[in-house]
């Protein structure tokens, strides 16, 4: 079968984007579970912006094979600078289609890492508000 | 970085150059098919009857008939199917083991839906099938029992001589999937109670297309292959002549001093790979463990992407992670061994060649030793 | 005398030279397992892809995936029991000829143990199955019907379009056996109504141990051999890849103008021969007969004889006759199109090549006079 | 398969010896049935040699596989100038293993020889002992 992954999946499987942590932040979501064979933890920095809340900074970390570690780092680059709302619209195949498609048995993973970006949005307005300037 | 480093053994091997000589004059001239009356065809039969009987000698294989086959798989399904459809009336009930090859499972499957009873047998966490519990599964009507020589995965050989004997004091018929040890694992067809044993050829450096089923004499068996009755009648279809003679050759070649090559370089894997903390070798170590068999679980790391690492340096090795596999189920053999599915995700199976060198694992080590680095601090799990 | 004149191409073919160039690389470069995850085997993937594309572009095969097997007995053999396994809730009844190769009628047999029901149809004098007769032989619960395109003994083409057409009026699964016409006679699997083919590289100058099996997307089918899922998990086993692309080569290096020579040096043959008294062609002349593929009769003298006769002047053939066969029967085919056994005793097959040349055809026939005198010569048989 | 034939086996299909037809035989014998793919007939020539009825002469025709022809001819040629009882002592084995074997599946053959020699004996003895002397 060998891998069937594009060029740019392995491009940013070898040299991912925003990969690592972020000290203090303003959300943090996680997804996945180790049993299953991924795991991928977001962490964001919103700041405003012409009145918006915008994704400032944004870094992750992942346990996965090569498509999952390539969508998270492909999720963070588009989210990057994006409207919350904005940030919320990427779909799993805006993922999947920016990295040149992923072959099928792989699709879940686009969905995990846009998953993971609507969790650390979600806990950055539950709890992360009142910290974000 | 160095060229190509390959140790995925187990899996493949290249066709050694001495085996594809030998092959050469079965292509453009002695091509003849060998179930002829014309001379054209002599030649033919006389290369694989002299294969036949070259590889018998290699597991005294007096008692037995080597039948050809297209490979592993070929022979396994033919075994299982065989002897359960022509023992219908003696027993419905078959005994194998959770750590077989697909191949095995999957036609034990099969003949569960025929109609079929299969006790897959558990094993202890070194991969061993424990003698009281394969003699407590055994019944009244169980009429085989096929149980893997040595795991392809985590390379455990199993104590096939006193399985043997058990089986045979109850009165089943031993199979033994002989695939990864065959050449590598003194066997003795007779001693070892051995009734049925599969053989295959791309896994010692001998061409894709060929394998054996060795055939106890007077072990009823339905044939897989119905047709022109070729192979003694067992397994129909024109014989592959220039893989049975590559094979052959294979065998042939395989020498002492490769094993021992092998174990050294083996043993030099595990000790580099176990050196990296949270990571351990699974199966036993010694003399009961495959000599070209390595086999890491590495904790907070996935295989795939440990494999594409690798596979980015030149590195040719395999993985037992869900990730890699169609049904994205982690593999059935680490899960027996009692491993849970994220240590199973983080394996990684090396299997060494006799062409490997000493440098080309020093260079494999180096390489991992970073690879796993790397991914660790990419990952969230600690 | 000759050097050798090969006219047993129906049997077994020299595997030409350009074929072998093309599958070396396979064996000692690109060796590795398609089904691995690291970059060794993705050569070995491509090439197989690209094999599949090639030979199915010949038949129009849009509609179907070709699956890969060790020969044309595995294929008949995973097309018979697959397809009636996996339908025994539609029906049990199949439907093939008197005149298929003992791979499909051993593999039928064994169904019939299994408790389906087979009906062998009849065909007339030139080995036709007629039309009437197929579609009077079709029941509510037929699920299958396997039909030879082209006989191996006789070279009669049957008409396979219009039997598919009345087997899917029906709503019956048509399989051929295409062994011995695949590249001779133009086949399109859409137009012709063909659910399944069998293909075989063999016969075509291709290397042993590497067949086909085309079959139509939704065609339900159960594996022969089960197992790690390869072949889009129809038929497990580590894939034959130097085997598959010699067998691509093949096909691809067959061109029309060998066909047309084979048809000239064959109708030689068929004038040559028939020139002896009481001796005649069996089969079709004409469009209906296969490009390569003269068999003949002669009175009063027995089959083995004759070939080892000329097998003596370096000619290779065949036989029908029983003595040649371990059952001691004649053959089936020569039976069913109405052949006296003493006359089927009598028969040989030649079956030209497309390295063989006029000369060779000459010499032949002169040989042929010469052994048919010398024995009715010898024969109390008047 | 192959063949499975000795040398001695196509040294006698190859030239086979006491080939042909005696005209005024004293005995003859024939078996087989074309149906079956073998048919052999044995001529013999009867003279009396110190006090003993002798094959003068033997000859054969047979149809049939390599094996029939070689076992009629070496069949002829153990029992030419045998006297009767001797001739008709010749057992299948003898003619197989003179041959130097046979095929297993081939042994029938042998069996037709002695047989249609038995019948050769038989007629003589019957019919054509008037005409002997
Ligand atoms: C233990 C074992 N059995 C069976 C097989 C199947 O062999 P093949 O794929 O050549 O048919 C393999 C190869 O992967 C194996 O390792
Ligand atoms: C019509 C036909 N079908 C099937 C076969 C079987 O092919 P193989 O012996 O390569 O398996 C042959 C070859 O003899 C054939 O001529």
């Amino acid at each position: 079968m060998g891998l069937g992954y594009t060029e740019k999946v392995m491009e940013h499987f070898k040299s991912p984007h925003n990969m690592g942590e972020i000290k203090n932040p303003d959300g943090v979501g996680k997804v996945g579970n180790p049993v299953c064979g991924d795991v991928m933890k977001i962490y964001i920095k919103v700041r405003r912006y012409k009145g918006k809340e915008v994704i400032g900074d944004i870094k992750f970390q992942t346990y996965g094979c090569v498509s999952a570690i390539a969508t998270t780092s492909m999720m963070t680059k588009l989210a990057k600078g994006k409207d919350l709302d904005a940030a919320l619209k990427i779909s799993r195949n805006d993922v999947a289609n920016a990295l040149g498609g992923l072959p099928p048995i792989k699709m879940h993973c686009s969905h995990l890492a846009t998953e993971a970006l609507e969790a650390a949005i979600k806990d950055y307005r539950k709890t992360g508000k009142k910290k974000a300037k | 970085m160095m060229d190509k480093v390959y140790l995925d053994n187990a899996a493949t091997t290249r066709v050694d150059s001495e085996v594809l000589k030998a092959m050469e004059p079965y292509f453009t001239k002695d091509f003849g098919n060998m179930a002829s009356l014309h001379s054209c065809g002599r030649e033919a039969e006389h290369a694989v009857e002299k294969a036949r009987r070259d590889i018998s000698k290699k597991v005294n294989g007096k008692d037995h008939k080597l039948v050809f086959t297209s490979g592993g798989t070929e022979s396994n399904n033919f075994t299982l199917k065989g002897v359960a459809f022509a023992n219908r009336d003696k027993g419905k009930h078959i005994i194998t083991t959770k750590i077989e090859h697909e191949c095995i499972l999957n036609a034990a499957k099969w003949l569960e839906k025929q109609g079929f009873d299969v006790t897959y047998l558990p094993v202890n966490k070194e991969g061993f099938v424990e003698l009281d519990v394969f003699s407590d599964a055994i019944r009244k009507d169980t009429v085989l029992a096929s149980i893997i020589h040595a795991n392809n995965e985590i390379g455990t050989i199993e104590p096939i001589r006193e399985l043997g004997k058990i089986a045979h004091d109850h009165n089943v018929l031993l199979h033994t999937d002989a695939c990864q040890s065959f050449t590598k694992v003194p066997i003795d067809l007779k001693k070892d109670n051995i009734d049925l044993m599969t053989i295959n050829s791309p896994k010692i450096h001998g061409p894709k297309g060929a394998g054996g089923l060795f055939i106890r004499q007077g072990v009823k068996m339905e044939p897989l292959l119905h047709g022109g009755g070729q192979e003694f009648g067992y397994r129909s279809g024109t014989v592959n002549v220039s893989g049975i003679v590559g094979f052959a050759k294979a065998v042939d070649i395989m020498k002492d001093k490769h094993l021992k090559h092998m174990e050294k370089i083996r043993d030099m894997l595990i000790d580099g790979a176990t050196d990296i903390p949270e990571s351990w070798l699974n199966g036993p170590r010694g003399k009961d463990r495959l000599a070209n068999n390595a086999h890491f679980s590495f904790r907070h790391i996935e295989g795939e992407s440990l494999i594409v690492h690798l596979d980015l340096k030149g590195i040719a090795a395999s993985t037992g992670s869900a990730c890699s596999s169609k049904s994205l189920e982690p593999s059935h053999v680490l899960m027996a061994i009692g491993l849970q599915p994220e240590d199973a995700h983080g394996s990684i199976r090396f299997s060494v060649g006799k062409e490997n060198t000493k440098e080309e694992i020093e260079y494999t080590l180096r390489s991992l030793h970073e690879a796993v680095e790397t991914l660790r601090k990419m990952s969230p799990l600690k």
